[in-house]
């Protein structure tokens, strides 16, 4: 795929056929993990998830999601509220740095997970973002 | 065919500063059109960045992911007057890519 | 106020005089809840998607479309044949060829039929939808004046005619929830909801807000511009849709702009 | 036209909402209003252009109505109040407060219109700051936070809650707030149900702190 990639050049399904299917159908954080090859995972000060607490909207939620765990090779956002639950999963090759914007939508309030995986440990951090209505009625 | 992608590529200390935005539906697939029929799912599931055809990022995405995404990250080695390009395929096999000169 | 005073029920005295003490208790929650929305809006001041419309926009107008196959590069906004820069920042104002006050929006349509031989319905056909053509040209058009201050003319008497009327309009209370323009926009500090309301009596709200426009409203994946914007504040007024390009809309941003004269564009902007 | 003079005029057609354009009001918009609405429905005009003698005068004096024409709109909209045939003044506040939250319904037009039999609600929330665990409450009116545990729900409090959102410029004229009684906008049952979300000592809008 990288070597694809590099040449300038893909199959359009390439990429798609190595989708993590049963990743982001998963409907719970347990299941999302255990689709990420993990079995369990433990909270963590080095996994940081810089967000708003309220959201003007759910469509929009902005977030930075960044590791200072020095082997990370992979963080990934979850919504624990969303139909589905996984939202993103970054690979992080070596010199890249794990820390990421991105944005991402919120069916509801919800908490929001940072999965880290360094040196083949999970760990994470999570927030609550509440999504507030708009005023009009629009 | 996919609109263009902005992509800005500028180094900022010993990395460089990567922004990207994307020009996507991002259809969750549980939307209903004014006449009520249900809008199919079609969003970006692969995203890839290279630098000089090394991959300096490789990201999978699903339908939690914003309208017009929106993403910025940094890597290492890079160099001004280089190229950076970015590269999406979404769920209908659709894909799009772009390329900025690192400023 | 003292009319207020007059003729009222007791209890509507009393309800008033026990709201205040309310009103401190109120406050700390929503302190806070005003700087998470602000800390919400920062992060998403990096990464406009209206710069994609602003990029289709640009393209659309160096491209050489319709019946004529003419690009809009000749289209005259009012500072003259092609000249972009600026023209925004004076719209609307007066157009002696087609003898109307005419915003950015019926502005780029009248060029579309005279330059490309659209009809005006092809010209305006989904303008409304995200990502249109004519969103994207407004964008376009609206980024080339970021940094110049809000100054349109007003001294042509259509001009003055639409300015007086659009601050009528904005007063124009009706339907089934009483509402006008001024319900929710003639009160500084208000929100409705958690969303800030500029108060257009005010000069620096009305700049603050106008220098925003168009902008990508992350509610709706899409870039309003000012008709947009503004037709859609009219729905939910309950009121029956105004016409693409009526008079009334043109009149109410005369007014607007009029108000924010001086406010620095910084379009596009980003919103809820 | 004096004030004066226009107001008898209004006395005369007072509360015909299908008062036509040109009776309500000569101000010099009305040409553009009917450019800008030429494709609107005859009941569109009626239920939704057309302005009534209190939304014309405030209108024209821009929502400071001088003293005597203040007092007018007062007794004029003083007659309108209606208190619900089955004498219920408070309902159910889950049911209020819910009603409370909804900003939908009766939206129209092509662009967006609400789907057919969409609930409307009171959309209180959107201007009144109520029950203390909504952080998204608008302050365009006072907050309404603690309203029934600082002012009691005696039959006098009651009926007064019901009559200001019946029709709030009963009391205040020209009031921001939407006559919602008045026009059409809410059921009976429904603002009984809304003076229940203000005053029952059960509802989230009065619990302690």
């Amino acid at each position: 795929m990288a070597a694809l990639v590099a040449a300038g050049w893909w199959p359009a399904m390439a990429g798609a056929a190595e989708w993590n299917r049963l990743a982001f159908e998963a409907k719970t954080f347990e299941d999302v993990l255990k689709a990420l090859g993990g079995v369990d995972a433990k909270a963590s000060g080095d996994v940081v998830l810089v967000a708003p607490e309220i959201a003007e909207n759910g469509a929009v939620v902005p977030l930075q999601i960044s590791s200072r765990s020095p082997a990370t090779d992979m963080l990934a956002v979850l919504v624990e509220k969303n139909p589905n639950v996984l939202a993103a999963v970054f690979e992080v090759p070596e010199g890249t740095v794990a820390d990421f914007q991105t944005r991402v939508k919120m069916a509801q309030t919800s908490n929001v997970f940072v999965l880290a995986r360094s040196g083949g440990r999970y760990l994470y951090a999570v927030k609550e973002i509440k999504v507030t209505l708009g005023g009009c009625g629009g | 065919m996919a609109n263009p992608m902005k992509v800005r590529a500028a180094v900022d200390g010993d990395t460089v500063l990567v922004k990207a935005l994307m020009s996507h539906v991002m259809e969750t697939g549980r939307r209903t059109n004014d006449k009520g029929e249900t809008i199919p799912a079609h969003f970006i599931q692969q995203v890839t960045v290279t630098h000089k055809g090394r991959v300096v990022l490789s990201a999978q995405w699903g339908t939690s992911i914003s309208a017009n995404p929106f993403l910025s990250f940094r890597f290492r080695g890079g160099a001004k007057g280089e190229t950076v390009k970015v590269a999406w395929v979404d769920s209908k096999g659709d894909s799009r890519t772009d390329e900025a000169i690192i400023t | 106020m003292t009319w207020r005073m007059r003729g009222l029920a007791a209890v509507a005295v009393l309800a008033a005089a026990s709201a205040v003490s309310i009103v401190a208790a109120a406050t700390d929650a929503e302190d806070h809840a005003a700087d998470e929305i602000r800390k919400y809006r920062q992060m998403l001041e990096d990464g406009n998607p209206a710069e994609l419309m602003e990029m289709k926009g640009e393209a659309l107008w160096r491209e050489a479309r319709g019946p004529t196959g003419a690009s809009l590069e000749a289209c005259d906004l009012g500072l003259g044949p092609g000249v972009v820069a600026g023209a925004y920042a004076q719209l609307p104002r007066f157009f002696a060829d087609t003898g109307r006050v005419q915003d950015t929006e019926s502005r780029l349509i009248s060029c579309m039929v005279a330059l490309q031989g659209f009809t005006p319905v092809e010209a305006t056909r989904d303008w409304y939808r995200p990502g249109s053509d004519l969103e994207a040209l407004v964008t376009y058009v609206a980024t080339q004046s970021k940094g110049m201050p809000i100054r349109v003319p007003v001294s042509h008497p259509e001009e003055a005619r639409l300015l007086a009327a659009g601050g009528e309009l904005f007063f124009r209370r009706s339907g089934p929830l009483d509402f006008s323009c001024a319900t929710c926009h003639s009160q500084d500090q208000r929100r409705i909801r958690l969303q800030d309301l500029p108060n257009f009596l005010n000069p620096a709200d009305a700049r603050a807000s106008m220098v925003t426009w168009p902008a990508y409203r992350v509610s709706q994946s899409a870039v309003w511009t000012m008709e947009r914007r503004l037709i859609d504040c009219v729905r939910q007024m309950r009121w029956p849709e105004p016409a693409f390009g009526s008079e009334a809309i043109v009149a109410l941003q005369v007014w607007l702009q009029h108000q924010g004269e001086g406010g620095e564009l910084q379009s596009p902007g980003i919103k809820r | 036209m004096s004030v004066r003079r226009r107001l008898f005029g209004l006395v005369a057609v007072a509360m015909l909402a299908s008062s036509s354009m040109a009776g309500a009001s000569d101000s010099v918009t009305d040409a553009i209003v009917r450019e800008a609405f030429a494709t609107a429905t005859p009941e569109e005009w009626r239920d939704r252009l057309a302005q009534d003698d209190a939304q014309a005068l405030c209108s024209r004096h821009r929502n400071l109505p001088p003293p005597e024409v203040a007092a007018q709109i007062l007794e004029s909209q003083r007659a309108t109040l209606r208190l619900p045939d089955d004498g219920r003044l408070m309902g159910d506040w889950r049911a209020g407060e819910k009603l409370a939250s909804i900003g939908t319904g009766g939206h129209i037009g092509r662009i967006q219109p609400d789907p057919p039999g969409r609930a409307k609600g009171g959309n209180c929330y959107a201007c009144h700051v109520m029950a203390p665990g909504e952080v998204a409450a608008g302050n365009i009116g006072p907050s309404l936070t603690g309203y029934g545990r600082l002012r009691g729900n005696t039959p006098e409090m009651q009926r007064y809650t019901y009559e200001k959102i019946h029709n709030a410029q009963a009391f205040f004229p020209c009031s921001h707030m939407p006559r919602f009684g008045h026009n059409g906008w809410l059921t009976p049952k429904e603002i009984a149900d809304l003076v229940a979300f203000l005053l029952d000592p059960a509802s989230s809008v009065n619990a302690g702190r």
